[in-house]
Parts: C-alpha cells; structure tokens; sequence
C-alpha cells in the first residue's frame, strides 16, 4: 500500500443497509423477541460499521501493513523479548477441538487439553526451581499482583499484619510499584549502586517489621546480572520479608540459574516473552506463577492436579482442576475461568520444541547477541551505561553525550531508526539512565541482523554529527511522523462522532 | 537449537568482537553455586512434526461435543475473516503501540474499537481492553472508589446473582485494597434483584452498586428503577454486560434518568473461540467525567508534525509506566488481540447483523426451554424473561443427568448445586445461534432417555 | 515496512550451517543409504538457502506487502474477475481431513469429499445449461483444450475427418488460438463489426467444411452482449461446426441467460473467476467443462457419479470416480489426479453461499458497476470504446484522443492509477482497440470505491493535460519505477548465482 | 447477497448516473428468449455458518487414516509457517504479476524459486509452474519436439515404468499435434528400464528419451548410461523426478557426460497438501540454450529506470497473451499459490533439511518393508535399489486386502491390479519421514490380522 494514502476509519467505509450479509443469522420471528419489556428494549441502533466483508476485511488489511512487528522488522524492544513467534504454536491452539472447549466443559471432555497444562506446570517448575505453579494470571502484572497478595497472605497467615511495605528497586519496571498499590501497600523504591547492582547498605536500611517483601528481577531492569543476590535474599529473609521475581527477565538465565535457587519465594512469568507467546499488538499474554514451598497453600485458583492412573485403579491419569474445597487458603481466584489457556498452549508447544536441550540455548545466545550488540555499538562510538559489567539479554545505551554535543535525544535515535527499517529500542527505561535506550536483541536473530542494525546506528551517529535536524524531523517515511501527544491529550478525541449531516 | 541462526562461525566472529573465550564465560558474573546442574525433569525437544502429531492427538481425546453450556462464555459463529486477519503478522506479532509512527494500525483499530464499544454501550469513552470480564468487574469496583469522591465507605453493593466468579475475582483483587463487598440477595421466584432487597442499604454510607444485565441465571433486571435507586443514594452504578444481548436490551448508558456510570463485562461473545476460557477480553466504558479514572491503555486521534491526522496512546498519566505507584492499575499488557477480534467481528456484524444472533439466540434457548420443560420433571426456574439463558429445576440431582448427556455427546449445561445450593437441583443452559432445531431435538431426546432410566429404577 | 528499503533476496540471507532446524526430521543412521548406488548419489549439495525459520517467514512476509492484492486494492482488470475471495471458502478448503486425503484412497475415504464434486458439477451444469460437468482441467486453458480436443474427438467419431479449423474472433483471448494450436488445429481469426458483435459476412465466409468450431465468449471480450448469438450457433452449426464458449466472462449472465440456451456444445468456466477461487499471484485455477448432450462421451477423465441408496440397496447414495470403462470415448486423461480438488472445494463453498438467489445477483450487480462506471468515466472526460452499447461486467475505455492530444498512453494512465492506489486495470487488451483499458469492476466493489477510482481517473485526465512527465513517470511511489523490459530479455538473469568469493 | 455491498441508495444512484430504469434493464441486448427462466436445480444459500457446519460433517466424514499410499503424491510434513505465509491476502488474492511495479513481492518470489528449483535440477533455467507433474510431463515432450531440430519424428519414448497416469496424460495432450509415443518395456525381475529394452529403437529417428527416476515403482535407474544412450542417438533427454528425491540423488544436469535437457515432475511433494489431487504445481527446468522453447512464465531481473534492481516477467513473446496461435504452450493462469509453497518450503528445508527428509523416507520405506515381508505370502517384486517406493508380491489379490487394512483405519497402498496385471498380485507402498516406528508396526499387525482369514479358510 502506497504510504501516501491514509486509511480511512472503518466508520467512512459504512452505509446504511450494507453490510456482510453471509455473517448474519437468519432473523427470528418477531414474536421470538415479544418476552422482552418494552421499557427495557434499545430504542437506537449503536453507531457500528455497516460495511462489506469485503471492505472490512481490506480495511484491516491495510491497517496491519502499517504496523513493524516481528514478523517484518528486527525489533530489539528492551525488557520485552520480542523474539520470533513459532508459526506451530499458533497452529496447534487453533486446533478446532481446543478452540471450540467451553471452560466449564467436564474434566472428562477435556483430558487432552488439562494434560497439556498439567505438563506445563511441571515444566515452569522444573526451569525456574519453585515448588508450585498456578497458570491463570493473565499477563506479567496480573501474576504480580497473585504475588504479592500471596506474600500478603502468607505474612497474614503467621498473624504478621504489620507487613505492608514492598520494596522496589529504583530501575524497577512500573507494574512493580503499581501492583504495590493494588495490594494494598506501600512500595518503597531503593537506590540501585553505581556499579548497577543493588546498593546493599540502602537496602539494609530499608528493610524492617514493616518489610511484606521486595520485588526484583534478576538479571536486573539495568541489563546486569545482581551478583550479591544471595547476600539481598539473605537480608532480606532476615527481616522476616519475601522475595519476589519479576519473571520479565527469565529468557537471560533460561536453563543456566533458577529463580529458586537464588532464594526467591515467588515468581511470575510471562511466557508472551520468555516462551514466546505473540504480543499480539498490546496482549494477551499469560502471568503464570510459580512459589516456593511455604507459599504452596496460598497459590491462586484453578490449578492442575494428576491422579496416577494405579490411584484411581484406572488406565490412565486423570487431570482435574484444584479449587476452593482443595486449596482452602488460596488467595482465591483471579480470572472468570482457568487463564488464557490459548496462550498457555502456545507456551507448552514452544517449550516442548524447546525441550531440555533447548533451554538453556535460549539463554546461551540472547546473552550472546546482546553482549556482541553491546561490544559492536561501542565500537563504533556508542557509550555503554555499564561498560565493566558483562551484558544479560539485554543493555543500556546512553546518549548522554550526543545529547550534551549535538542535542540529539535517545528519542531523535529510536525515531531515525524506524526510518531505517528496525524497530526503536526501549526508551527512557530504566528511568535512573539519563537518555537511554534499553536493547534487547534475543537469540533469534541472526548475526547478520545484528550488524545491520550496527550500520543504521552508526549511520544515525554521524547524522547526529552532521545533519542534527535529520534526527529531530524523523521519521521521514513512515505513514505519519511525529504525533502531537499533548494535543491528543488536551483535546481528547477518544471516539468516533458521525459528521452532522 | 529449533529457533536460533547461529552457526559456527558466527558464534566465533561474536565471541571475538566480544573478546570472550566462550559462551560460558558470558555468565561468568553469577555465582558458580547458583549455576544449574541439569535439567532432566524436562523432556527433550521435538521437531514441529512431532509436537503437532501430539497436540492433534491430544485435541482429538478432547472430542467436540454439542455444547448447551453458557455462564459467561458463549458459543457464537465465528466469522473466518476475523481470525485469518488478526493472525496476520503484523498484528500478531507486534508489541504495545508504544512507538506509535510505527503502529498505526493497532492505534486505529484501537481506535474504532473504542468508539463501538462506547456507542454498543451508550457511553462516551472505551479503553483498549481489559483482562476479562471477572477482572474488569474488579477493576469497575476499584475504579468507582477513586471516581465517587462523595462516598467514603468503598463499600460496593454486589448482588448474589452476578457471576459467581466475577464475584470471588472481585474479593480477591479488591481486598487488599479495603473494599468492603456486600451482598444483596435475588429474589427467589423470579431471579431478579429486587429493589426490596435493597432497602436494607437505605441511609448507608455505599459507594457503588453493581447490576449484572442480564444475570447469571440469564434473567433481565430491572435496571432503571435499580440505577435511579442507586443514583438517588450518591452512588455510582457499575454495569456488567453482555455485549450480543446490547443490540437488543437498552444500553446502560440510558439506564434510569442518568445511566449507568461505568460500563464492564466480557468481550468474548464478540469472535473469541471459548478456548477453554482464554484468552478474552474484558471491556470497559464509562462518562468523559471519568476517564483519568479509567485503567487500561486509551487512544486518542491527533495530527502529526505536518498536521497529517494519526493516533496515539494518550493519557498514559494514569498508567503504570509513568505514574507508578500512584498509576489507576498496575495493567500492562492487556488482550489485545482479542479485543482486535471484537473489533473485525462488531465491523462484519453491524448493529443489524448482532441483532440477528442476539435475536436468534434468544429465540433458540426459548425453544430449547420449551422442548425440554414438557418433559416431566423439569421445570423452568424463574419466571421473569430471560435473555439467552435459563435456569430450569429438574426433580433430581443434575450431575448424573450431565454425565449422563455426556455419554450421548451433550453437554448439557451447568450444575449450580456449588453455587446456589438454595436452589436445590438447577441447571443453567444456554442455546446460542449457532444451534439449529436438530440439535435442540438431540438434547430433548437424549435428556428423555437421561431421565428414564432412574426414573424405572 | 519502508519502501525506501529493497527487500533483498532469500539467499542473501543464507549462512553455511544455518537453518530451520524444527522442521527437519531426525537423520537416520548413514547405513539407511547404503542401498543407494555410489554413481548415482548426488555429489554437491543444491544451492538452497541456509536461513532461520524467522528469516524466511520474515522475508517473505515482507515481500507479500509489496503486491497489490484484492484484500487490499480495488483490482479492476478486465477479464479477470478480482472480486472478493471469501475467507470461509479458504477455512473449509484447509479443513485437515480435506488436506490430508490422497488422492487415490479409497472412494469410501472419500465420501465427504466426493459428495462436495458431485454437487458441484450438478450445480455447474444447472448455471451453464450443460448436460455433462468435467472438474479435472487445472485452469481455464486446460479447459480450453479439454473443449476443443472435444470437438476433435466429436468429428473424427463421426468420420469427419478434415475439420481442424477453430475460429476466433479478433479480440478472443491469446488462450484460445493458443488452444487451437495445442490440439493440432488452425487458428482462423475473423473480424468483429464496428458495433461490437461479430460480424457475420465475414464468418459466413469462414466457415465451411474444414471447420472444427468457433471459439466465443459471450459478452465478447469487448465487453458487449452478442446479440445475434443464435444467428451465430445457427451458422456454424450448418457449416458442421461446433460453438465453444469460453467462460472467463461467465460472471456476467450467471442466472441470466446460460450458454447452453445459446446454442454452445461447449464451455469452460474459469472457477477462479466466476466462483471467486483465489488466483493466488498466478494460481492455480480450474477450468471445469460443460457440455451438451452430443459431446458426453467425449468428457475426460475422472467424473464423479452418484449411485443412489435405492440402486445399492444402501442407506446411502455411493459416490464414485468414473474411469476408462465407464467412459471408453473420453479424450482421456488431462491430469495427474481428480483436478485441483481444494479449488473446487472452495469454488463450491462459495456456490452454496450464493444458492439459488445469489447466482443472478453476481451478474446483476456486477452489470450494474461496470455500466456505472462507464457513465461516470464517460462524465469526467474519457472515451468508450462502444459508447452506444450497454456494458456487460466490463467495459472499454480507450485513450486514442490522449494520446493524440498530449501523448498519454494507457499504459500511462496505468501506472499512474498504482500511485493513486488502485490497481490498473487490463491494458491494451483486446488488441484490435488501441491505448484501451478493458474495466471489470466485479460486483463485491461498492459505489463509495467505484467512486474514489472515477476521482482518480479524473485527476490522471487532468494531469495529461498539465503535467504529462508526471504520468510518463509514473509510477512514483511503489518499490519500483517502470522495469527495463527490454534489458530484463536481453541480458538474461532468471537465477542467483552465489557471488564469487 | 453475502458478498454485494449495495444498498438502495446506492442503487438508485447508480442507476440514476446509467440512466437505466431499473438493473434489469441493462440486459435488455440479451435476446428475451434466451433468458433464464427458473434455477430451481440449484440449492438456496447457506450462511458462512451453515456452509461451514456442512463442511466439517463432511470432512470428518472423511477421517484420517493413515496414509501409506505414494505413487505421485506423498504426505511430508509441511511447516505450519508455509501456509500461514502464503494465505496471506497480498499472495493468497494477487492475479498474474503483469503490473511488475505492483507485484514485486510474487515476482522476486518465483526468482527465487527459479534459482532453487534450477539448482536443484542441476540445470540453468526454471519456468514459474505449470500445473501438475502429467502435465509438465506432457508439455516437455511437446517442447523436445520444439528444441530436438535434428529429429523429424516427433516420436517420443516413454517408458512403461514410467507414472500410469502421466503416460496417459502424455497422449491426451499430444496426440492432437500428431506426437508418436513409443512405450518402452520395464525388466521383470528388476523394475529398472533396461539399455537392452532400448536396442530395439537403435537406428530410429526418435525425439526423446523420457527417464523417471525413481520411476513409478520407486527403483532407481541407471540415468548415466541411460542418458548417455539417448544422446548418442541425438535425442533429448526428459528426465522425470521427485524433488525430495534430488536432495540424495545425482541431479538431471549430470546425467551421463552431458546431463538431461529438460527436467519435470510434480512439485507436490513441497509444501503441497495432498488434497485429494490438488492443487499441486508441476515444475520444469532446462538449459539456457532450450528457454525460448520452454512454456509458461519466467521472472527475471533487470532495473528499474532509477537503477534499482527489481523484476519483472520476461520472454513473454513464448507466451499466449504475445503469441497466440505461434505460443510454446496456451497456459495461461498456472499454480502460482502451490509454487510459493514450494518456495517457502525450500527455503525452510534448505539442502541439508532436504537430505534428512530424503533420507529418513528412504529408511522408513525400508523399514516397512523389512516388517511387512516377514509375513508369510509377503515379498519384495524387484531387486534393485529403491528410494522411498516399493511393489511387494502378494499371494493373493490385493484388493480384498486393501479393504481389510482400511477396516482398520490404515491405507496400505496400491493395488497395480488395473496398471500392471503382469505383475499379479502387486502393492505399491510408501513410508516417509511422517511415518514413526509404532505406525509401521500398526501395518504390519493389521496385515498380519488381514492375511489370517483368508488363510484359515
Ligand atoms: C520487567 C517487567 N516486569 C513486568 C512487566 C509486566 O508484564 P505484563 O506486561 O505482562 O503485565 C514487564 C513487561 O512489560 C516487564 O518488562
Ligand atoms: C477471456 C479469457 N479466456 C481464457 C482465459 C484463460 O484462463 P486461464 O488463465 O485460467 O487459463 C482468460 C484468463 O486469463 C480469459 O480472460
């Protein structure tokens, strides 16, 4: 589609009495609907699309082209993990028996699919070192959420109701802080040391009686693994508080350390990035939770339990949802049904082509990417936030200078770099580094991607240097360029109006 | 390595720019204690051959049974073009439309989708979605306690027959907040919220009350009467709908004098697969009074730098990633996808073509009903109308009667005995459009034979 | 994507070693080769692509949205049909049992399947006025020949052995003296009148004992009705004969008016046209034959025949293939198996769809655009070739005075219509009209879409007349100007050579 | 009206703008008498629902058994990627790529299958399909009498051993131009095509020299003497292969000291479904110095008037819509769609892919019939190497066994009865790389149990 052409709303396409008649039931009697109250009947048709299948189907067409995605761009998205989405996943969900199952469909109509997520469970426990793991959180922040209300429960358990501070790196992501405040506590940021690890003595100094817990991921949102992580769970269990695991960072250890095994009490994952499961353009994605064993009876509902077969005296296991009756002290539930089983479907048939051996690659080759990446782009003049520390997946580029020498922002880079066909970096994340961007390559991406990504920043570098106003104005060839946020934001425009006729 | 494109000799030319001896000395930062030993409890790899032979196999035990179960997840034709678009690359593939030259299309989508969802709900803005309709119920009640700054109590007013899971998310995510839930009891012939049952809350300090339209026993409210009670109080009302059954029942932005304040539910019904139940996606809707109340991601049109028109996510003030700890919700990613599917399939429906399917299902789950209470024994529950779902009271227990339609392909509906066990023996059951006069037949005859046999025992 | 950026070929993406490793199947021990004869074993591997699973969908995913496509241009070519490709003829084609039969399991495996060809072909001959349906031609000039190599075996069964002259009207499509070739005969070309009908001094004057048949379609190609038809059947079949009909415009009398009502013994439908199969970028196609009764035991090769219950004393009707002993004067045998039966399967999907109602509505509403957009071309400027007939489904527009007056060709016009987003419509084609455009706007268009086109087209006429360079340059805004053609066929580049190194 | 957009308005409009009274006046040129008077034959229409409701009661109707018949079409595994790509709107709904400017994502596409296929074939040239294996088979021998200027014969040795199908095929589309086919016999004991089968042709003026390899029966020919012989005679040589089959076997451009002329064969093998047939592209290959006599559509690449590289259809003047009556072929639309396949499947394989699958099919062949001719009544019909087919002798006729094994949900294969019933009772079987340890063994027990019975009796 030639850029040139904007694509009208679907709303322009509309006339009244069109419409993609083969979609459409027949329509009932009349009388069929003569039990409905009059009061209570719509009076006015919502203002929704009349158009073809034809029209619609081409609208969104269009509109897709107009978005990078994995799929056509390189898209080194830090803390994200935009790495390739196996086409087999999404087939083998689209399965019409998985897609047609009704979530309260009997356990016996549904062996093949609580199979799949009973294996799944067993699976996440076995990568990350925890005791249990509950599947329905329906993305990174909703599992976060199930943690701390599990911490939360636990300190409650013991009569320990003092507890409601959860301290939070000063780098940490929002949704640390924010789940916080949904659990009713109050978060309490820490500075991070100028070598990029945890400052020990500020976190000493944090903890106490009203310590619930802390929340980190490790490698850290700064791109370096937290070396003392033993020396932090070990102050911190001290102060009678638990550590939490922002899974967000799982792809950079997969197979090679366990969450577990460091210490941590609770983590959640988020398989839309460690297992792969497609972005989606916003979501879904899936928050599955995994605890170590003093928080097992406080997992959230439904889980996946096995009965061996020589148990039942049957001839095969049979898989059945856990719920209230099972797990009496569970947090309770947290989703209308058992989670995004879609999505965790596509997870355990990405871990399955993974297997054993793939696992630890995963971490093997992010690391490796984002470290060449890192060595690369410092090469050809970029600066490195942590140039000591050996990179984890992903790393931080600062553009401290080229700010102060050309007044050219991390912002002008991310947005010069759509022009050249990759998708920007994080940027202005973590918000301790001054003009940043977060790069986080992952392992499927070739080396040859790599370097290419190389040669438009190092392209970019010398514009900075010689045509600064290139960079501001960019992008130059995208279908629009910079978008007027505070107009958006003063003058909102959230709907769409018909145009009085 | 299924899913990685390094060979040899990259991984050399790599480690040497690096100037790393190996792969392992990358990680050389963590304590050698902590590294893993082996990771055998994990089974090996398998090609995409094999995994795709399994998963058939294990979708095939699985069977597809003609499904009368509803309770919040319906059964509604699909059509093929909102799948095979949605599952473009392009969508599927990309992140947040946080680069937002780049994501155009998401924003536009998202964009429209607002502006149906606002109008099917006759309110004024939309987000970008929610987790589900359980979440989105949670996140309404959390939302009322900011936007109500009369009321100081956070008490909300859940009646007994909203969903039953809406009702445990809701105290699970909202307790640790100190929201007090209280519960206000239906009324036991006819199903609905009765305003009597109210006036125990007369004079007391409430911040919202929630109204479920229609039900979970399928049965329709009365909800002007309801909203304005509500509204006479200073409090705000939190609709929980059904989007099919709005292109019939009045929207709740019109309900009583004022109309409803915040508007949720699950987007399901509009073209997500039941998927075992997930992923969906909850909606919500609301006044412009409310929207910096609002959780979730909004987008706004605007114009670029040479006055061209485009969109972008806007009022991110209220969102985790810039406010933080003060942000209205700690979402972040949301369902995206799925709210892309409501969106293709509200565009291919049309007000008319989802009067159709709302009509259509009503009118099969009346026939379904009548074909099945002439049987003796059975018997409708409520007698207020219903939407698209009914509760009937059999004469005996109901699981045997559901396995026993089991065996005979059907599932039949849903067992309320852990929900309302006041209720006695009750099944909730729903017939969207897309069953025909065959199968509602199939049901009565195998219910007939179900029902037989204990009944000569 | 950005188009300033080339896409670069599938092997420049290559690495020694590399590769989509999930979809290989384990290697099996060498000995598994022993049986092969040393001499006869391959020596040096083929030059294919060594490329991730992410690299090739990402290329190719990226090479897709270079194309024009209906699911996202207004595709207005002549003769071709580009109407809307329904997704739910896609969804029951890709059905897994559907792609997963072979084609010589047995018909009891097959019941399903050959039940959808059976009532395919019934439903094809109800549309054409036919006696006998044929599936097996892969596309509509397999069709031809199984037509024409038809009215061969018709005259040589009858001794009549000199008839080996098909006739073809001018404008007749390049397949159809093509075909007559293919089966040994002589193509004989004979004039049209000014009017647009045939002109019949001139075929009175070529028919005669040598003729085998004439080739027609009806509308003609010129976008017209012929209206003496059965003037036309009445001459050649006095001369002894034969009158094929080439459907490829079948869309434009379907439930109006039907070919074997006109007096045709023959015809092909182009499946991918008429019944909105997708062309796919080039196909596949399916060229099922019709014909009248004097031509049923000349049909090739497979059939579909229904045994009905009663017959087989069955509960069901048995559906089989008929072969050699069924039909021992077919032409024979035309491919390797039954057709391209997931062709079919669409094309009948989308007839069941249509049923009874929808048939004539194609030809009416695609009747309508085409004459609607004749009258509102016509408006803003441009010439139609018969402006005193009515269109068919297409029309033509011929661009003589542009070029006469500011040395526009269509071929201009063109590719100017790409920049404005639509896509060209069929140029210089039929080749007796000169600078023509042969218009087929297809019924699945909407007048907003016709519309925008005639404002397009609008703004070309103006540009011929105020900045022509503007249109001899066109186009400007797709990932390639106009192609040097004539380099293309003199320096010969059809493969990729690996770069010496 | 599913998919017509029109609505009254737009109708009146349109008519108004024709000055046409009404749309039925615009057939008002179609003699009154011709016009359709009733479809009462056709069915009313369905909804995507119904239609699709129908289709998938056929299908399952239709089962999966599992599948050990070859002979021309062969179950491998497909990559989910490739279809998931190329169902992609912008290939999925493209016409030919005449509008170079607008296509140069289905252009550079077929440039690049040409280089593999070329590759592959070991030769210098690909055309972009044609529409199935019989019919590249039909069309080469129809270009050798173009290309062979020394022979006047147009005569055309065609192996018995070569597809049934093909062969027949072969002389539906060429006799009409008054081709000569001469059958030549296979060895009884061994399947292969004798040097000796040939003598008898020595001294003849003869075309060409069609070779399959593996031929129908899976054996593997001696090419480089056969090849060898041909051009010694100076005709050309049309080889007949399996793609999969190159990845092990010598390719067609190094047959004998001069290599095979022209390459054919059915594409299905990569990437197609087997699909009841269809659709399946045939492929053809050549050396440059044949190109101008080969049919169908070729890609090459120049520039465009700027100097950037692009592509574009080229030597059009072979083809019908140039050419006409003087065309290499009348083909016109070809297999576009099952190309891409192709394509995408190459290029996902890539050699080393392609070896394993090559492989693994050989040894699975193998290994099925090492299990099945250890039954009593059961052996190997010829001696030679085979590559992924086999003929086993049966004691008895094959047809009843063949129902027997599909009572147990498993093709077994071909029964030669109709094609060679010299050969008595004969089965063609195939196992490829789909075909696991437990599969073979399920075979070889149905057959085990399918011979009992007849036995004991
Ligand atoms: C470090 C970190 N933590 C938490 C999250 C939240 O995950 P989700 O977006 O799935 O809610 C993210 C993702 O954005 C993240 O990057
Ligand atoms: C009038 C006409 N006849 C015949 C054909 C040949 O059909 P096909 O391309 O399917 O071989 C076409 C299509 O290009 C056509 O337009």
């Amino acid at each position: 589609m030639s850029l040139a052409l904007r694509e009208r709303l679907i709303f322009e396409y509309s006339r009244p009495g069109r419409g993609a008649r083969g979609q459409w039931p027949e329509a009932p009697a009349r009388s069929a609907l003569d039990a409905l109250p009059d009061g209570l009947r719509r009076q006015r048709r919502p203002l929704l699309p009349e158009v073809s299948e034809l029209d619609a189907l081409r609208h969104y067409t269009r509109l897709s082209q107009l978005n990078f995605s994995i799929d056509t761009h390189f898209y080194p998205l830090g803390s994200c993990t935009m790495k390739y989405n196996p086409r087999a996943c999404n087939a083998a969900a689209l399965m019409p028996e998985f897609l047609g199952r009704h979530p309260l469909a009997p356990v016996a109509q549904g062996q093949g699919f609580l199979a799949c997520m009973y294996e799944l469970q067993e699976m996440l426990k076995a990568v990350t070192g925890m005791r249990g793991v509950a599947l329905s959180p329906l993305a990174g922040a909703h599992g976060e959420f199930a943690g701390v209300a599990m911490i939360r429960a636990y300190h409650r358990a013991r009569d320990d109701l003092e507890r409601d501070e959860i301290i939070v790196p000063q780098a940490a992501h929002g949704t640390n802080p924010a789940t916080a405040t949904m659990c009713g506590c109050v978060a309490r940021e820490v500075a991070v040391g100028a070598d990029g690890d945890a400052d020990l003595e500020a976190l000493r100094a944090a903890v106490g009686p009203k310590t619930a817990g802390i929340m980190l991921t490790n490698p850290s949102t700064l791109g370096v693994f937290e070396r003392r992580i033993e020396e932090v769970a070990r102050i911190v269990h001290q102060a009678g508080g638990l550590l939490y695991y922002d899974g967000a960072n799982l792809n950079a250890i997969l197979g090679k350390v366990r969450p577990g095994d460091m210490g941590f009490d609770v983590i959640h994952m988020n398989l839309h990035k460690t297992f792969s499961t497609p972005h989606g353009g916003g979501g879904p994605g899936a928050g599955a939770v995994g605890v170590s064993a003093r928080l097992l009876p406080f997992l959230p509902l439904p889980i996946v339990a096995r009965e061996p077969a020589a148990e039942r005296g049957a001839e095969a296991p049979q898989y059945r949802w856990l719920g209230e009756r099972d797990l009496p002290q569970s947090i309770g539930r947290l989703t209308s049904f058992g989670g995004n089983a879609g999505v965790l479907l596509r997870a355990y048939v990405y871990m399955r082509m993974l297997g054993r051996e793939g696992m630890r690659r995963v971490a093997e080759y992010a690391t490796l990417n984002a470290n060449y990446l890192s060595a690369r782009l410092q090469q050809v003049g970029f600066e490195a936030a942590y140039p000591q520390r050996r990179a984890s997946h992903e790393f931080i580029i600062t553009l401290k200078r080229a700010e102060q020498d050309y007044g050219v922002t991390a912002m002008d880079v991310a947005k010069r770099l759509l022009d050249l066909g990759f998708h920007a970096p994080t940027t202005y994340f973590p918000m301790l580094i001054s003009e940043c961007l977060l790069i986080e390559p992952t392992e499927t991406e070739s080396k040859q991607t790599l370097d290419a990504f190389v040669n438009a920043m190092a392209q970019i570098l010398r514009e900075a240097r010689e045509d600064p106003e290139q960079l501001h104005g960019a992008p130059h060839t995208l279908p629009v360029r910079r978008l007027d946020d505070v107009r958006a934001a003063r003058e909102l425009n959230l709907v769409y109006r018909e145009p009085a006729t | 390595m299924p899913f990685i494109p390094h060979t040899d000799d990259d991984e050399r030319e790599m480690l040497a720019a690096i100037g790393a001896p190996s792969i392992e000395a990358l990680f050389d930062e963590i304590p050698p204690a902590l590294r893993v030993q082996s990771l055998d409890e994990l089974p090996t790899g398998l090609s995409e051959f094999e995994v795709l032979q399994l998963m058939a196999a294990r979708a095939r035990a699985d069977g597809r049974p003609l499904c009368f179960l509803g309770a919040g997840a319906y059964e509604h034709h699909i059509p093929a073009a909102v799948w095979s678009t949605i599952t473009r690359g392009e969508f599927y593939s990309a992140y947040t439309p946080y680069q937002a030259e780049a994501s155009q299309g998401t924003l536009q989508s998202i964009y429209e989708y607002q502006s149906m969802m606002a109008s099917l709900t006759g309110m004024q803005v939309s987000n970008a979605s929610l987790y589900d309709g359980a979440t989105a119920v949670a996140e309404g009640c959390l939302m009322a306690v900011r936007a109500n700054r009369r009321s100081k109590s956070a008490r909300i007013l859940l009646p007994r027959s909203l969903h039953p899971h809406y009702r445990a998310v809701a105290l699970t995510m909202a307790l640790n907040q100190g929201l007090i839930f209280d519960t206000v009891p239906y009324a036991r012939d006819c199903g609905h919220l009765d305003l009597d049952a109210l006036t125990a809350h007369d004079g007391q300090d409430f911040t919202a009350l929630v109204i479920q339209q229609p039900n979970f026993f399928g049965v329709i409210e009365e909800v002007d009467a309801l909203t304005d009670w509500a509204h006479a109080r200073e409090a705000l009302v939190i609709a929980v709908v059904n989007p099919i059954s709005l292109a019939l029942l009045k929207p709740p932005g019109e309900w009583g004098a004022k109309g409803a304040d915040i508007v949720v539910g699950e987007g399901q019904p509009l073209g997500c697969p039941l998927s075992s139940g997930g992923p969906y996606f909850g909606f919500m809707t609301t006044r412009m009074q409310h929207v910096r109340q609002m959780p979730g991601r909004i987008v706004g049109a605007t114009v670029d730098v040479d006055g061209r028109p485009g969109f972008s996510l806007t009022l991110q003030a209220r969102e985790q990633h810039i406010r933080r700890a003060k942000a209205t919700s700690n979402i972040c990613t949301n369902q995206g996808l799925l709210m892309m599917a409501g969106t293709l399939y509200l565009a291919l429906m049309g007000a008319e073509g989802l009067e159709r399917v709302a009509a259509a299902s009503m009118a099969r789950t009346a026939e379904l009903v009548a074909a099945l209470t002439v049987l003796p024994g059975v018997r409708r529950m409520f007698a207020r109308p219903t939407f698209h779902e009914a509760v009937l009271a059999l004469d005996r227990p109901v699981a045997p009667v559901l396995a026993a339609l089991a065996q005979r392909g059907i599932q039949g509906g849903l067992d309320l005995a852990d929900f309302y066990p006041e209720l006695g023996p009750a099944l909730l059951l729903c017939a969207t459009e897309t069953k025909n006069g065959a199968d509602i037949a199939a049901y009565a005859s195998a219910l007939t034979e179900a029902l037989r046999p204990a009944r000569a025992a």
